[in-house]
């Protein structure tokens, strides 16, 4: 099967769009953005095909009846756990290889049977972080182990007389992090899947069955044709340059695809505010960015999230529990923190201040839009902000208040792909123009039959 | 209102104008340097509405810190200057080129070639456009301790020179400017020598405009922005009124002239840029300090600038301005008052659609300098007013002029590419075939 | 319990129950939060065909204005309440704050009630604003006023003269009452009086800044914003006269004179965040609009007009936006500190305002020269946070508290 | 430890040499108290420290704590202290006698730490200040960071935690780097970007906090010399404990200096101090002393009366 890959290698989140040639969205996957852009990228890209693989699963199971279609979801669980598992193999090495640093020397014989009793109790509990119905507070293996890994941590250390310190094993978590992070680790999707269906597919003739069509549909090849990265600090993108295109003109284009009225988007994401005019075609007419100041962007919400320890999950949804705004004037980033510690201090309540917060934020973004030249009739969020509940709704009051009710206001489930998505569709240009074919290294170098 | 910057200049190769350029400027400040010692007295004024042909009608020798903040821009010396007079109490709220003058005063003075600088023996704050210029002379007049003489020129709000306006200019001149020169001089100002100087401004300014509207060809045979604010160097500054001026605008001409029968574009630091994808009208100032690096973010997308509003910040002469000879302090006046930056908000606009519309051009990029609220404050209703007088769209920035730390590189560079990029998606509009909305999307599990 | 401390912080006059100025300070509280201008409207109401016509805070000579039958209402940007979208998308983040909350509330139709705008010249920002105005309005009356910065009467005193009857005619063109001198005559006596009260305010607050904090003499004169001299003037009045019967008691603060916040206003909670700090505020120059000539304009010239002019050539308050020709900058700041018998200065100036920041180290240095302590800050009209303004405050009055205001 | 049960008057001995005292510096990321005997601010002896992280407590449960334990070292109750002094946060110590403002506080307690001194460089977790001081420990100069929080320790915090380095080891650490980068973004969050970048590019984490601390250090080192001090100066708060930042800063200062050398200006020479800490703390306890026997010259025992009425 052929298709087109967008990448857009966003400063918090990478995110990667599979198209197939008729233009049809066949996968989308993501992941955190970390140090080594390349494992992001092909981290990324490796979820997305593995979204288009379980998309052909899908297909196959449907086809395979009642069996099949009850299978879907646990299926998809197990896989998750099963790539989890992996990690998780992987960080436990990479401790034990820390420990054996002699930096560590003096605390090795406290720290090692600590590390070993945490990472031994993850594992064991791991199948109830994907088991039906349990509430993660992120995607990500690098938020979803260090929450769990902290609160062992914690429990370990808060012993009265505990000889172990807690912020050495913590600081363990976050070196080993690091690194297994920036290791990319080959997938092998045939064979994950193959042990998520022994987990969860039974064991009898119809399961069986069941289970020849998965490996089947795990070894379908498939070919990408052509590829176009977009994404922050393009100028140190992990991709050839002819491969690259503004993620202005990649946000534009995908917002317009998805709601083909829009006439301005509004992008919120990690560190940047980005507003954009686009025409009928999807081009993008006009388009203003934050300043250099990183206030009022999704990172903001990250650094209230962590003062709260909250998952970005959480934060919107708490703000929507306010029952009034309060006033907040920091926009910067750093400082919002403190002004949050010293409101709760004052006695204010979480939620009111949360939903200050939010609003300080929207308001920043309400003053680009104004700048990039408003809002006349459709208009759509995109961006990771609007995962976010409380900011939806601010924005959405901000906007019918300023520019009327006659506004349509878009936000989509999957509005964080937007960039990607139009970095998918120009990939597709450039193969239908016969430009494609030129790949980054590392999709080279992956599953890609 | 750049002079040849010595060694930071364009790694191109160098015309014989821009050669020539340089021999002028080190002569007058080997003039400067030594002006103590032969007993000539020095002027200190600004350049906007600036009085040269008075000056040097009375043989004084102007100085301008405007021209020696850029300069140390691009010879990395502003940051320096800069830390030093916010050390000094300078908040860093306001204009760069005041700090870096007073940074480079408290360091010693030393001008662009190396040379000291000479004191001033009079500060003339010829306060026009800019109300900084006002506090940039107060603060200078406590570090000198030399007389001031000020010449307010009112602001054109309507974009109409009233007569109570030029009689306020003419009245300053001849009652408060011209005598404090002359007490200067220790002579009486020889006004037929002043008007012979008037006559050959005149005609320095008919080869200057010619330059410009030679960016009515395509491919432009010039750089209206990056390199002209090279040719703009002799005539906003110390030598307007004198042949050699005269002379470096007749050999600059001919240069053009040979580009344009060669079916060329302008030399730049990427080399000569004849295959032009872009034209655009630039508004504002550049950045000094990084110079060659912000012309490299549009010489290397192919984008010619054809024409620039900053390079008018010392008279509109393509508006049909000339001195007049025939009525010196009236059309010093006139001059004044109709510098760039003098005119309100709907003229800048108006002359920037015009710009566009008369040298054809793609777009229109603005670089906001945090530095001068007499350019930037209003400059982003200029933005959506010329997109909507012109249908042409607005690109914009923001960075300073002489201080580094607000020039980031890759966030502007990020922006102009975008914009860039842009002009060249609507251009290749046909291009976008695909369906623009279409049902066989996948939820898959993971999304 | 209350915790004790060896000082009494609290700025506000004890016995607030039966307080003998709380009308007054009410009514100018009301007037102060009445964003909307409703008390302009009802003016206006009350004078079918009158004009009211907001001025930007400097140098406006509101006699004029006032003779012409209008009513001069000073803007004075938003303050901390008003939600800023629009306004940042005319401005970049380097600008100061006024212009951008101006034209907010502009945009947003509060000013409406306004059927001109005159932009005197403060700065460059004012000035550009003035033609966004003329673009965003087109239908409104917008003049930019050129303030002469000669100050010889037969150059500058004849253009200012061109300038004050370009305003005159336009106006009475769009429906004003033409000019007439005795009509002006009045209005600069009105002037005068108002003038007088606030001088009154100030020396109360020099003899006894407990019955007067600077946060309340700040809303008093602010009061003066949309009201006609002779209004604002009554109010003074009342005020001044029922101030010593307050009850309260001395505190142990220092003196301390504020200087640079003459356009763009800190916001309320500033002021009282700084009298917190243990400093009270003896003298200002807040809202220099409505006071910026000093002394009396001569009220019975023969010639009105050029009195007016006269006046603000001979004495226009010293301010940032003024060229000062002499070798004395920071004079009429020692002056003023010296008659206010004051500890020190605080200056106050609005972020990236260029002529209060400017002129500031030149009158550091005089400061510095003449051996009075100063401590500087820069603040926004919509600051919420006050804390390190509070500390360098706080610290400032330690000092001088417990070292004396001497080295 | 309960400072709101009110307890009869004491009588207050205006005549008494001694004074106990304590100074409490209730910050934004920490409480630290220390308890003084001293003769009117001279001769000032220390009795006890104290320090606990706030973390994500209550803020006047950890003061209560903070100021029990070092009670505790010192075996002293709550009635026999003749002042108590906040500083920081005033508002949230209720059984405070009086309040002197951080600035104040670091001079006095910076001075008293090395008598030296002519400055002070002050860095916490979101703010950082340079005072220069006369030999009373007045401020006559300072300069401090404006809104923008960049280059302070919460900063350096996010970034130790980004990279795995527990915050005590960031110092020692950072001094072992022996080829390093300065962060070029002035904003906090842009530089943690930048950091990723350098992990990206492979960077020793030796490298890239030396690479921090110098940014830091450059503009702190224009702090200091805006400031205007000269010749000894002593980083107190809770970054003085950090080693590499002391030295970056000295390198900072070596820089500027020696490209202008020829200025008559005594060379800064940053000092460090193992209570540096507890510089606004203690500072507060002396002037506690201080002010005590200057209210008491003054005769005013009620005000006298008042501060000790807590106890
Ligand atoms: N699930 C979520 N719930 C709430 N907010 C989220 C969620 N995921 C991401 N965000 C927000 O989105 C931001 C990242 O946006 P993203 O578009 O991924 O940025 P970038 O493109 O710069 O990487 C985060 O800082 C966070 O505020
Ligand atoms: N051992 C250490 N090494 C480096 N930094 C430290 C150390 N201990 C504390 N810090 C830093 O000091 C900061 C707290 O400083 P402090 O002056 O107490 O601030 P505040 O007064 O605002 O609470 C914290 O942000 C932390 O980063
Ligand atoms: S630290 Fe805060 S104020 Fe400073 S640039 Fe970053 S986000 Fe903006
Ligand atoms: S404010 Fe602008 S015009 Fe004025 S001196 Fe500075 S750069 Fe020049
Ligand atoms: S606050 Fe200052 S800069 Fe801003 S408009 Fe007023 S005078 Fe001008």
């Amino acid at each position: 099967m052929q298709c087109t890959v967008g990448i857009d290698l966003g400063s918090t989140t990478t995110k990667a769009v599979i198209l197939d040639l008729g233009g049809n969205i066949v996968g989308r996957g993501i992941t955190n953005s970390r140090s080594n852009y390349e494992v992001a990228a092909a981290v990324a890209r490796d979820e997305a095909l593995t979204a288009m693989r379980f998309s052909l699963l899908q297909r196959a199971l449907d086809e395979a009846g009642a069996l099949g279609r009850a299978m879907d979801k646990p299926l998809g669980d197990a896989f998750r756990l099963e790539l989890y598992l992996v990690e998780l193999t992987a960080l436990q090495r990479e401790i034990e290889r820390l420990l054996d640093q002699p930096a560590h020397a003096k605390m090795r014989d406290v720290l090692r049977p600590a590390a070993s009793d945490i990472l031994a109790e993850m594992t064991r509990t791991a199948p109830e972080l994907f088991a039906p119905g349990a509430e993660r507070k992120s995607d990500f293996f690098r938020d979803i182990a260090g929450a769990v890994f902290v609160r062992l941590a914690e429990n370990l250390c808060g012993a009265p007389q505990s000889p172990v310190p807690f912020e050495r094993l913590v600081g363990l978590y976050d070196r080993a992090i690091l690194d297994v992070e920036t290791r990319m680790e080959r997938r092998d999707f045939a064979s994950l899947l193959d042990r998520a269906a022994t987990r969860v597919v039974p064991r009898d003739p119809a399961g069986d069955q069941l289970r020849a069509r998965m490996v089947q549909v795990g070894r379908t090849p498939i070919a990408e044709v052509a590829f176009v990265g977009t994404g922050y600090g393009r100028q140190t993108l992990p991709f050839p340059p002819e491969t690259v295109r503004s993620e202005i003109l990649c946000h534009g284009r995908g917002a317009h695809r998805t709601f083909d009225g829009t006439r301005t988007v509004l992008d919120i994401g990690g560190q940047d505010t980005k507003a954009i005019q686009v025409d009928g075609d999807g081009v993008v007419t006009s388009f203003q960015m934050n300043d250099r100041c990183a206030a009022g962007c999704g990172r903001y919400l990250g650094y209230i999230a962590d003062e709260l320890s909250l998952g970005l999950h959480e934060l919107g949804p708490l703000a929507l529990q306010a029952k009034k705004q309060t006033r907040v004037n920091s926009t910067c980033t750093v400082f919002a923190g403190a002004e949050l510690r010293e409101r709760l201090a004052l006695g204010q309540r979480r939620e009111d201040i949360l939903a200050g917060l939010h609003r300080a934020i929207m308001l920043r973004a309400m003053s680009i839009l104004a700048r990039s030249g408003g809002i006349d009739n459709e208009f759509t969020f995109t961006g990771g902000v609007c995962n976010n509940p409380m900011a939806v709704k601010v924005l959405r009051e901000l906007v019918i208040q300023n520019y009327g009710e006659h506004i349509t206001v878009n936000t989509h489930s999957s509005s964080i792909y937007m960039g990607a998505l139009g970095a998918a569709m120009y990939a597709l240009d450039d193969h239908r123009q016969g430009k494609g074919g030129m790949m980054p290294m590392f999709a080279q170098t992956a599953e890609a039959a | 209102m750049a002079e040849a910057p010595g060694k930071t200049a364009p790694a191109a190769a160098k015309d014989d104008s821009q050669k020539r350029q340089k021999d002028m400027i080190g002569a007058h400040f080997a003039k400067l340097a030594r002006a103590k010692e032969n007993g000539q007295k020095v002027v200190y004024t600004f350049v906007p509405g600036n009085l040269t042909e008075l000056i040097t009608a009375l043989d004084l020798l102007p100085v301008l810190p405007e021209i020696n903040a850029l300069q140390s821009g691009m010879r990395k010396k502003s940051a320096v200057y800069i830390a030093e007079a916010e050390k000094a109490g300078h908040s860093e709220d306001v204009c760069t080129y005041v700090k870096c003058d007073i940074g480079m005063l408290k360091s010693g003075n030393i001008g662009p070639t190396g040379e000291r600088l000479p004191e001033p023996d009079l500060l003339l704050l010829s306060y026009t456009g800019c109300f900084t210029f006002l506090k940039w002379f107060e603060l200078l007049q406590q570090e000198y301790h030399c007389p001031v003489v000020m010449l307010h020129v009112p602001y054109q709000p309507d974009g109409v020179v009233t007569p109570a306006m030029r009689q306020y200019i003419v009245d300053q001149l001849e009652n408060e400017v011209v005598p404090a020169l002359e007490k200067l001089a220790g002579k009486k100002l020889d006004r037929d020598y002043l008007a012979e100087k008037l006559k050959l401004s005149a005609q320095a300014e008919d080869d200057l405009v010619w330059v410009w509207e030679s960016a009515r060809h395509k491919p432009s045979p010039i750089d209206g922005y990056f390199a002209g604010v090279y040719y703009i160097g002799p005539i906003f500054s110390a030598f307007r009124g004198s042949q050699d001026a005269v002379d470096y605008y007749r050999l600059l001409r001919s240069e053009v002239q040979a580009r344009i029968d060669a079916g060329k574009g302008p030399t730049t630091p990427d080399g000569d840029l004849d295959d032009q994808a872009v034209r655009l009208v630039v508004e504002g100032p550049p950045n000094w300090t990084s110079f060659n690096d912000f012309w490299h973010m549009f010489s290397k997308e192919k984008a010619v600038i054809v024409a620039s509003t900053y390079t008018r910040v010392g008279g509109l002469y393509d508006l049909g301005f000339r001195h007049d000879a025939a009525d010196p302090l009236g059309t010093l006046a006139d001059y004044c008052l109709g510098c760039y930056t003098n005119l309100g908000l709907p003229s800048r606009i108006e002359l920037l659609a015009k710009y566009v519309r008369d040298y054809s051009a793609d777009g229109f990029f603005i670089n906001s300098v945090k530095s001068c609220n007499s350019f930037s404050a209003g400059q982003l209703l200029m933005l959506r007013e010329v997109e909507k007088k012109t249908g042409v769209p607005g690109g914009f920035i923001e960075s300073d002029l002489v201080d580094p730390r607000y020039f980031g590189k890759a966030n502007i560079e990020n922006r102009v590419q975008s914009y860039l990029q842009m002009l060249h998606a609507r251009r290749d509009r046909s291009l976008s075939q695909i369906p623009a909305r279409t049902t066989a999307g996948v939820q898959g599990v993971l999304s | 319990m209350t915790p004790p401390q060896d000082i009494q912080r609290s700025p506000q006059p004890n016995g607030r129950g039966n307080d003998p100025c709380a009308t007054f300070i009410g009514r100018a509280r009301t007037l102060f939060d009445d964003k909307a201008l409703d008390h302009v409207k009802a003016w206006k109401a009350a004078h079918p065909g009158a004009l009211a016509i907001g001025h930007m805070p400097i140098y406006t000579p509101r006699p004029l204005l006032e003779a012409l039958g209008c009513l001069p209402v000073a803007v004075f940007g938003g303050g901390e309440e008003v939600d800023i979208i629009r306004g940042d998308s005319y401005f970049q983040s380097y600008i100061c704050h006024i212009p951008r909350s101006t034209i907010e509330l502009a945009l947003s139709g509060t000013y409406d009630v306004l059927d001109g705008m005159v932009f005197p010249s403060i700065c460059d920002v004012i000035r550009n604003l003035s033609g966004m105005w003329k673009m965003l309005f087109p239908d409104r009356y917008a003049a930019y006023l050129d303030l002469p910065q000669n100050f010889n009467s037969s150059i500058g005193g004849r253009f200012y003269l061109h300038e004050l009857r370009r305003i005159a005619n336009d106006l009475t063109a769009r429906g004003a009452l033409p000019l007439d001198d005795d009509r002006l005559c009045r209005a600069l006596a009105d002037e005068n009086r108002r003038r007088r009260a606030i001088a009154r305010l100030d020396a109360l607050r020099r003899t006894d800044p407990w019955r007067c904090p600077a946060s309340e003499a700040y809303l008093l004169v602010r009061a003066g914003a949309g009201l006609l001299a002779a209004e604002h003037a009554e109010l003074l009045e009342g005020f001044v006269e029922a101030a010593p019967r307050r009850s309260g008691r001395p505190l142990d603060n220092v003196r301390v004179v504020l200087a640079g916040s003459f356009c763009e206003q800190p916001p309320l909670d500033l002021i009282v965040a700084l009298e917190k700090a243990g400093c009270d505020i003896v003298d200002d120059d807040f809202q220099l609009g409505l006071r910026t000539i000093e002394g009396d304009i001569n009220e019975e010239a023969p010639d009105p007009l050029a009195a007016l002019a006269q006046a603000f050539l001979d004495q226009g308050r010293a301010t940032a936006s003024r060229y000062i020709d002499k070798d004395e900058k920071g004079r009429a700041l020692i002056d003023q500190v010296q008659a206010a018998q004051a500890d020190g200065v605080v200056f106050a100036a609005a972020s990236f305002c260029d002529p209060a920041l400017l002129d500031q180290p030149m009158l550091e240095t005089a400061l510095a020269k003449a051996g009075v302590p100063f401590t500087s800050f820069k603040f926004a009209e919509n600051n919420g946070q006050f804390q390190t303004i509070r500390e360098q405050a706080g610290a400032f009055s330690d000092s001088v508290k417990l070292w004396g205001a001497a080295h | 430890m309960n400072a709101t049960t009110a307890s009869p008057a004491r009588t207050v001995d205006l005549d008494k040499p001694w004074q106990v005292t304590a100074g409490i510096d209730a910050g934004s990321n920490a409480v630290k108290v220390a308890l003084v005997r001293s003769r009117g601010g001279d001769d000032s002896e220390l009795v006890a420290l104290a320090d606990q992280r706030i973390r994500r407590r209550a803020v006047g449960e950890v003061i209560d704590a903070t100021f029990a334990e070092a009670c505790g070292k010192a075996n002293l109750r709550l009635g026999d202290f003749d002042y108590i002094a906040s500083t920081g946060d005033g508002d949230a110590v209720p059984f405070r006698s009086g309040h002197f403002y951080g600035m104040t506080t670091h001079a006095r307690g910076a001075l008293f730490l090395d008598p030296e001194v002519g400055g002070v460089l002050d860095v916490g977790a979101l703010h950082a200040r340079a005072l220069k001081i006369d030999p009373r420990g007045k401020v006559i100069g300072h300069r401090m960071t404006s809104q923008c929080a960049s280059g302070s320790g919460q900063f350096l915090e996010n970034i130790a935690r980004y990279l795995g380095v527990p915050l005590q080891d960031v110092g020692e650490l950072s001094c072992t780097s022996t080829n390093s980068e300065a962060v070029s973004s002035i904003c906090a969050v842009l530089a943690e970007t930048d950091v990723i970048n350098m992990v990206s590019r492979g960077m020793a984490t030796a490298d890239i906090l030396r690479g921090i601390h110098l940014s830091i250090a450059g503009r702190l080192a224009r702090l200091i010399k805006a400031a205007g001090a000269e010749g000894p100066v002593l980083l107190t708060g809770g970054l003085a404990l950090d080693r590499g930042l002391l030295q970056a800063c000295k390198t900072a200062l070596e820089e500027t200096q020696g490209r202008r050398g020829m200025l008559a200006k005594a060379p800064i020479d940053l000092r460090s101090h193992p209570h540096a800490m507890f510089a606004g703390a203690l500072g507060a306890a002396i002037l506690a002393s201080f002010r005590w026997q200057q209210l008491a010259r003054a005769g005013r025992v009620d005000l006298l009366q008042a501060a000790v009425a807590v106890a």
